[in-house]
């Protein structure tokens, strides 16, 4: 089962792993952002690649935990570590109550449903809703993690804590895969009526596969907010979610190198490219729809005429 | 573990636009953090202009303290988390000071890193937020919302005695802040607010808000906001007949605020500091005519010049204390009095604001010219 | 009988993906004959006349319909060149009217023909009683003699029908079939493909036996309707022992 | 009572004009089963395209009738190339990928338009000439009406009617509706499928230039991300009146302008989002296919 895919992925996590080695902390900045991001890009995928739901809200349960994280650390003093846990649970929840109601919806309906939800989260931040959020300017001051006495305050400490962030998600994947979810959401990706008559609750498995992307996001989102000591509306609006939508897409869904490669080139290079500034953005679409146009599955797609060995098992 | 052969090396492997970036100690390093791109790009633009403006002046003298002055400049967007992104970015830059940005949001939002880093930062963010924290970082180059809207308040309470006022805001934190502080003014001496209402910057169409308001009957419309929506609440407010005044505040100072609300500005009353052009002292005169000669058009508005005199402030320091120490820096900002700035004298608190402007209302004629009808 | 041929499939060869479906046939219609393909289910009967017609493009082969080689042209081009394909399972518009869907038949047309239209009420009646209403609407039979009516319109050399009994009861299979016995009294060329093997040969000059993307028999209908492998995998006779 | 009519013409005038931009967007899905992400920031393209267009030819002086058709025709044929174009050059090569692979090109697009806008005519606001239309308003028992509203309102009820006679009452038209249904079936009847979506393009693209040029004519101030607001608001009035249907997505434009108007103006400027959006979702819930639902039946 060692093929070509995970030694390249194992490669990336060693070289990841030794990074911060070999480089100052402008980027190791920018090396942790693409940790977080490439962890909500995952959790993305989990939603959209894999059990093939058209969601561009993703930003919601990344804010959700990036909001946990600042609201109970800077509203009621709970130090960090303690936040972890509702920063995860809160975006779970969340997702069972706003998307049970709407799963059945077809692809599209279903796209817009969550983008207005995206849009309603960011009219409840910016209201200031209780008094909680800060409304438009956000919250500041976010603390950083300290342990007996250890402040993690240096990018060194948030790198590794992001890099084990990103490892603790692709372990889930990895496990994911290889379990009944992992089965049934493959099928249900392929052809959703024939999965259905196989006998797998397609309801069900979508929404499982929601509120594990929210919880997995939710992580990310708490990671995010110490990274910055600071959370805002603006970083959780509809253009978050449709950037998390495209790095799936543009890297190729259900993939995992897909995923990091679009993280990389959805995030990681328009920061390189700082410096064209404005036509930043023009290059950018047009890459988009030529890498569409060139790889319609995205850069490094899943290819599905080799379904994995434990993907065989136990259904036919 | 920080020597250069792997660093370069990773860097080249990365494609680094940074590998030249590399510590070198014969310059000194100034960072711009401003919105370059986005709703306020001409505003940011304005900033980094000027700035630049001036450290060229300054590297065509020989440089400060016997070293030439590097601007780098970063887009924050004018959004909070590029704000934050930005914050990290320059201090690993290894800037001394940052000047910017433009929104309170975006200024706010990267003040922590900067306390942290012991980098200053001087900003015309107007939000009363942002001394709240009293970093010794920060330094505010422009005059506080409160100071504003203490000004509004005695201008409608004592002088115009409005008795139903409206008061309006956005969602940024610039115009929440304001119309705040503005309640809290008029509420500390009894007004009368019978309306407190948001819009959503950039929508437009403001008409359903305006009709509803217009139900009410009020004395006085009062905007927090920017010149992008108070023209056309003015145009909207015209075109529906409410028969109200429209006081807007410092940011509806801006010649789209005439364009867009065209014939329906005339007898509008705007709440300002003085304008670039009025500025009386010689220095503004110059630098505004080095200005219009370098970039061939005139700043985007008096924040970008008093975002200059907080870099100029910062570097005269430097050249008197001979010290690129920001903590010797911060207390040579401190004991500053009446420092000749473009935007006239600066002195700052102790909890880096600014002291002084005088604010002044001006009524719009029908040729778009201002007179001074209260100060 | 004319010789002249009005359709000619040369060694056709047609991919879906990594996958070869027709693999190498030869083929010809002459003008003013009814032939008809036959073939189980997934042998590429539907595949070739949507090659033929231009909705999938072939891997290798040639073409040739009326003299002139339409192996590369878009279908819509085709259909102007007098060639009108009624594909499997109807694809009647569902809400278009009756009426307008067998307007869409004469698209190709530069005016809509009426005496056309009426003809083809005469022969399917009806239609006629139902021409106001959605296509969607009506019953299975119906919509069958919606899709032939539809693709007549276009005043076709050459009538290609995919299944046009399939899932209809034996009245309405009559009534299809005497419609097509009576579209080919008046000239028109008629390529059909049938799993009612009886009809289809009764009804057609000449017939092939399609299996698994190649063809395996072809001759006159009596040769077909007489030969023991016909019957024992079409017609449903068993060998005798 | 007036202030509730005032509401309701507010709600009618911003209506026509997010239906004029639905109808782009449900064109295009019903043919192509495409979210065409780019189409509101077309729109904006066509207000600059206009102001430009009017400076070319009048010097932002002079105005007549003559002038404000040369300007809204002119304009229109720009913005309907614009858009062939863009359907050759981005959805086109996408016409047999997986669906989302477009709606990331048609993303990608719209980022593409939006800073080409930004990097022709800069960054600033811009602000049409106020004379474009008389300043007229009349005031009928305290509800006040400006001249220019009521052009928004004529003349996009002209369009809206005229484009279903076109649709409803033409060969193009019926051919429109048959590719919508079955792109095979309709190759099959000879009708040039290629060519029925450069009509889709040309219509929806010139109908949203209309709306482009009267957000710029009736606002006056435009920038060049103005389009992803007018873009989503239309996106979710062709939804909730059942995308791809050209009734409901007119219908789906009004109900979202009076409804948020009302809102507005009765119940909270704070939450109005927050109420559409709620709407539109409980609209899915209880009718999952729009309020006239999709005339499209779905294929199996």
């Amino acid at each position: 089962m060692m093929n070509k895919t995970s030694l390249i992925a194992i490669a990336l996590l060693v070289f990841m792993g030794f990074f911060p080695l070999f480089v100052d902390s402008a980027w190791l900045a920018v090396g942790t952002t693409f940790l977080v991001f490439a962890v909500v890009a995952l959790s993305q995928d989990i939603i959209l690649g894999r059990a093939g739901v058209f969601h561009m809200g993703h930003a919601v349960f990344f804010g959700l935990g990036a909001y946990t994280t600042a609201i109970l650390n800077v509203n009621f003093g709970l130090p960090i570590l303690a936040t972890w846990a509702p920063a995860v649970l809160i975006p779970m929840l969340v997702a069972f109550i706003m998307v049970a109601p709407i799963i059945h919806l077809r692809g599209d309906y279903l796209l817009v449903a969550t983008i207005g939800f995206n849009i309603i989260f960011i009219q409840v931040l910016e209201n200031d809703v209780f008094g909680l959020t800060g409304g438009p300017n956000g919250l500041f001051g976010i603390d950083v993690v300290r342990l007996f006495g250890y402040d993690f305050s240096s990018q060194t400490h948030m790198y590794y804590m992001a890099f084990i962030l990103l490892g603790l998600t692709l372990l889930i994947m990895r496990n994911l895969d290889k379990s009944k979810f992992g089965r049934a959401m493959f099928y249900i990706h392929k052809d959703e009526i024939a999965a259905q008559s196989m006998g797998i609750n397609v309801r069900y498995f979508k929404l499982y596969a929601f509120i594990l992307g929210a919880g997995i996001a939710g992580a990310a989102g708490s990671m995010f907010s110490v990274q910055y000591s600071a959370v805002s509306p603006e970083a959780f609006n509809v253009t978050q979610s449709i950037m998390f939508f495209t790095i799936v897409l543009v890297g190729g869904s259900a993939s995992l190198p897909g995923v990091l490669i679009g993280t990389f080139i959805m995030f990681v290079l328009p920061e390189m490219f700082r410096e064209f500034e404005t036509a930043r953005y023009l290059v950018f679409g047009i890459a988009m729809i030529l890498t569409m146009i060139l790889r319609p599955r995205g850069i490094w797609p899943v290819r599905f005429g080799n379904i994995p060995d434990f993907l065989k098992k136990g259904v036919k | 573990m920080k020597k250069m052969l792997p660093k370069i090396a990773a860097s080249l492997a990365v494609c680094s636009i940074l590998a030249g970036a590399s510590v070198a100690a014969d310059v000194i390093k100034i960072g711009v953090q401003a919105p370059i791109t986005g709703s306020y790009a001409s505003e940011g633009q304005s900033i980094d202009n000027g700035v630049k403006l001036i450290v060229e002046q300054y590297n065509a003298k020989g440089g400060i303290l016997g070293k030439k002055i590097e601007v780098v400049t970063c887009d924050d967007q004018g959004a909070a988390q590029q704000a934050a992104i930005c914050a990290k970015k320059l201090v690993n830059e290894g800037v001394k000071a940052v000047i910017g940005s433009y929104t309170s949001g975006a200024t706010e939002a990267a003040q922590t890193t900067y306390h942290r880093a012991g980098v200053l930062q001087t900003s015309d963010g107007t939000s009363d937020s942002l001394i709240a924290h009293k970093y010794w970082t920060f330094f505010r180059n422009s005059f506080p919302n409160s100071a504003e809207a203490e000004y509004t308040a005695k201008y409608f309470v004592d002088g115009k005695q409005y008795k139903k006022i409206v008061i309006l805001s956005d969602y940024s934190s610039y115009s929440t802040d304001l119309a705040d502080a503005t309640v809290k003014a008029l509420k500390a001496k009894n007004a009368n607010i019978i309306y407190e209402g948001k819009i959503k910057s950039g929508s437009q169409n403001f008409t359903a808000t305006l009709t509803k308001i217009k139900s009410m009957d009020p004395d006085v419309i009062y905007f927090s906001g920017y010149y992008t929506d108070g023209g056309l609440l003015r145009a909207q407010q015209i075109q529906l007949g409410i028969k109200a005044d429209f006081v807007g505040g410092d940011s509806n100072d801006n010649p789209d605020y005439m364009k867009l609300a065209g014939d329906s500005a005339k007898g509008t009353l705007l709440i300002n500091v003085p304008t670039p052009d009025i500025l009386p002292y010689d220095i503004a005169k110059t630098f505004l005519v080095d200005y219009k000669a370098k970039f061939n058009m005139a700043p985007a508005s008096i924040w970008s010049l008093m975002n200059v005199d907080g870099l100029r402030a910062i570097l005269h320091v430097m050249e008197q204390s001979k010290s690129d120490d920001t903590k010797v820096i911060a207390e040579g900002l401190h004991a500053l009095k009446d420092f000749p700035g473009i935007t006239g004298p600066v002195t700052f608190r102790e909890d880096g604001e600014r002291i002084g402007g005088g604010y002044m209302t001006y009524e719009v004629q029908a040729d778009k010219s201002y007179k001074i009808v209260y100060q | 009988m004319m010789s002249e041929k009005l359709l000619e499939v040369k060694s056709l060869h047609v991919n879906y993906g990594a996958i070869e479906a027709i693999k190498g046939i030869d083929l010809y219609v002459n003008k003013g004959e009814v032939v008809t393909i036959l073939g189980a289910n997934g042998a590429g009967k539907t595949t070739t006349l949507r090659t033929i017609s231009g909705l999938l493009k072939p891997s290798s082969g040639n073409i040739f319909f009326d003299g002139k080689e339409i192996t590369q042209l878009p279908a819509h081009e085709i259909v102007s060149l007098g060639m009108s394909h009624s594909p499997e399972g109807r694809r009647v518009f569902g809400t278009l009217s009756v009426e307008e869907n067998l307007m869409m038949g004469a698209y190709s047309l530069k005016t809509f023909d009426a005496p056309t239209l009426e003809w083809i009420y005469e022969i399917l009646p009806r239609l006629k009683e139902r021409k106001k209403q959605l296509a969607g609407t009506l019953s299975g039979g119906e919509q069958q003699m919606l899709a032939i009516g539809r693709a007549i319109m276009s005043k076709p050399t050459l009538l290609i029908l995919d299944e046009p009994s399939l899932g209809l009861a034996p009245v309405l299979v009559k009534v299809i079939f005497k419609a097509i016995k009576e579209i080919s009294k008046t000239g028109v060329t008629v390529l059909l493909v049938e799993q009612n093997a009886k009809a289809a040969l009764k009804l057609a000059h000449r017939g092939y036996v399609l299996e698994l993307g190649k063809i395996t028999h072809s001759g006159s209908s009596e040769e077909l309707l007489n030969s023991e492998m016909i019957q024992e995998a079409y017609l449903g006779k068993k060998k005798e022992a | 009572m007036d202030i509730f009519l005032q509401q309701m013409v507010n709600g009618l005038t911003i209506g026509s004009l997010y239906a004029l931009v639905a109808l782009g967007y449900t064109m295009v899905y019903g043919v192509m089963r495409l979210i065409n992400f780019a189409h509101g920031d077309l729109v904006a393209f066509s207000a600059f395209i206009g102001l430009s267009v009017y400076a070319q030819i009048f010097g932002e002086s002079i105005t007549s009738l003559v002038a404000v058709i040369t300007v809204f025709v002119f304009t229109a044929a720009i913005v309907a190339f614009v858009g062939v174009l863009l359907e050759r050059l981005a959805y086109r090569p996408l016409r047999t990928a997986p669906r989302l692979s477009a709606v990331v090109s048609a993303l990608g697009a719209g980022l593409v338009i939006q800073n080409s806008v930004m990097l022709i005519w800069g960054p600033n606001m811009k602000i049409f000439p106020s004379n474009l239309f008389p300043s007229t308003i009349w005031e009928i028992g305290g509800i006040v009406i400006t001249f220019t509203q009521v052009m928004i309102l004529g003349v996009s009820s002209v369009l809206m009617v005229g484009l279903y006679f076109f649709i409803h009452q033409t060969k193009i038209g019926t051919a429109i509706r048959a590719v919508a249904i079955d792109q095979d079936a309709a190759k099959l009847m000879g009708i040039n499928v290629n060519r029925i979506i450069m009509i889709i393009f040309i219509i929806g693209s010139a109908l949203g230039a209309v709306a482009g040029l009267f957000i710029g004519t009736y606002y006056r101030g435009i920038t060049f991300d103005m389009g992803w607001m007018y873009g989503l608001n239309a996106f979710v009035a062709a939804i909730m009146g059942g995308i791809g249907n050209i009734p409901g997505a007119m219908l789906g434009g009004l109900l979202l302008g009076l409804f948020n108007a009302m809102i507005t103006g009765y119940i909270s400027t704070q939450w109005a989002e927050t109420f559409t959006f709620v709407l539109l979702i409980g609209i899915l819930v209880l009718r999952p296919t729009g309020i006239l639902g999709e005339t499209v039946a779905e294929k199996v």
